[in-house]
């Protein structure tokens, strides 16, 4: 894989970021310079009204790569799932 | 050690008598059950509906469990959470911790559900007598509570 | 809140049922449960004989519980505590807190064990596999760990 | 009651304290010069072998007065029960 191919992903979202964006999951081609979850976070901010509006408050949702939690500034690396839901309720 | 997500109730003695029935090296079983309460600080909650991310859920969990059996001496550990509509009174999460003596199982069972509280990917849904939803807002006492174990 | 000093053993599932059952206002139950194991420090244990002083055990008992009402929000509180001959993988103890949230019924169920291991008037008498018995000695961590609550 | 008259009065023996002395309950009339609980016990060890040995270390054995537990030092006063037993090994 050359490094400006894009990359096939699969994302997933959970509880109000699902509501808001209007969708459980979706494949999407993740642009070569799109690295870390951050920077995917920004580039789906500019992808309509919903997505905007679930990353508003982009600290307060939470990601996970391929099922492990990690911080905003991850490398997304070879994960082919990414997940993004608020912060845990369960218990 | 044991993990699950149901959709089903769950028996106390049930999942105890499964867990450690027949051993004689257990001393001290704690079990812990989170139930749907019919008011939520002053909000009557007539009914919650928990969603999950399948198979993450499943691995923080084992991951939660197995950081528990590092940490103290446990002879077994379960953890049960249901996912779907619930309403109050109902069961919402089972933790059991097992182990020779009172402290040890006291602690991890403590420190399995302020990690389950956390880490696992569970979301709950109020719905108000009035109709009306809401997701539950997490809240910071479980982060300082999760982060005394630290 | 309730005290009980039996020879019978119990269940976890109905005694927690009997406690709370239909309430919707308990969200955290915590139940600990101590268990006669086979083997007391290398020693292999074939039955466990418990004495106790009738009344002063059901009054002390009642006192503790009083204490850790007095402490946390406890909505509902039991101590039941066996008497007999008991033998390897048997049930002794029970003790149940329910509240509204988790760190109270934890903390409370911690120090009724405490309490209960310190104050209440048992004895164990072990009777090993060779058929000698002994007097279980009390251990000082027990007067320490119910140190921690003063 | 005059102050040198005896009383009566229920002493109970538990675990090794009611084995070694070989007795479960006993009715005794107090002296009026034994009016604490630790006087009450250099009275008893002079009863016999096995009540001497039961005291053998007297700050080991504990004493409840009518159902409450209470330091050596506690005053009798009008107790109708005196209990003696090892340190409490339940739950």
């Amino acid at each position: 894989m050359s490094a400006d191919a894009t990359r096939r992903v699969r994302l997933l979202y959970f509880a109000w970021v699902r509501e808001k964006i209007g969708l459980a999951t979706e494949d999407v081609d993740l642009p070569p310079d799109v690295a870390t979850v951050e920077a995917l976070v920004a580039w789906l901010k500019q992808r309509g009204e919903g997505y905007d509006e679930a990353f508003a408050r982009p600290q307060v949702v939470r990601a996970a790569l391929d099922k492990v939690h990690v911080k905003p500034s991850a490398a997304i690396g070879a994960a082919r799932e990414i997940a993004f839901f608020p912060p845990v309720t369960g218990g | 050690m044991s993990v699950r997500v149901q959709t089903e109730d769950f028996d106390l003695s049930a999942e105890t008598e499964k867990l450690i029935g027949g051993r004689r090296d257990v001393g001290a079983i704690v079990t812990f059950t989170g139930k749907v309460r019919g008011d939520d600080d002053g909000r009557e909650v007539s009914t919650l509906t928990l969603e999950h991310y399948p198979e993450m859920t499943e691995a923080e969990m084992a991951r939660i469990e197995q950081e528990a059996m590092q940490r103290w001496p446990l002879q077994a550990v379960l953890m049960l959470h249901r996912v779907g509509e619930l309403k109050a009174g109902d069961n919402i999460v089972l933790v059991i911790a097992a182990s020779a003596h009172r402290q040890a199982a006291f602690e991890a069972a403590s420190f399995l559900m302020d990690y389950l509280k956390t880490r696992a990917p569970f979301w709950k849904k109020e719905t108000g007598a009035d109709g009306s939803s809401t997701w539950v807002e997490a809240r910071a006492e479980d982060d300082d509570a999760a982060d005394r174990w630290r």
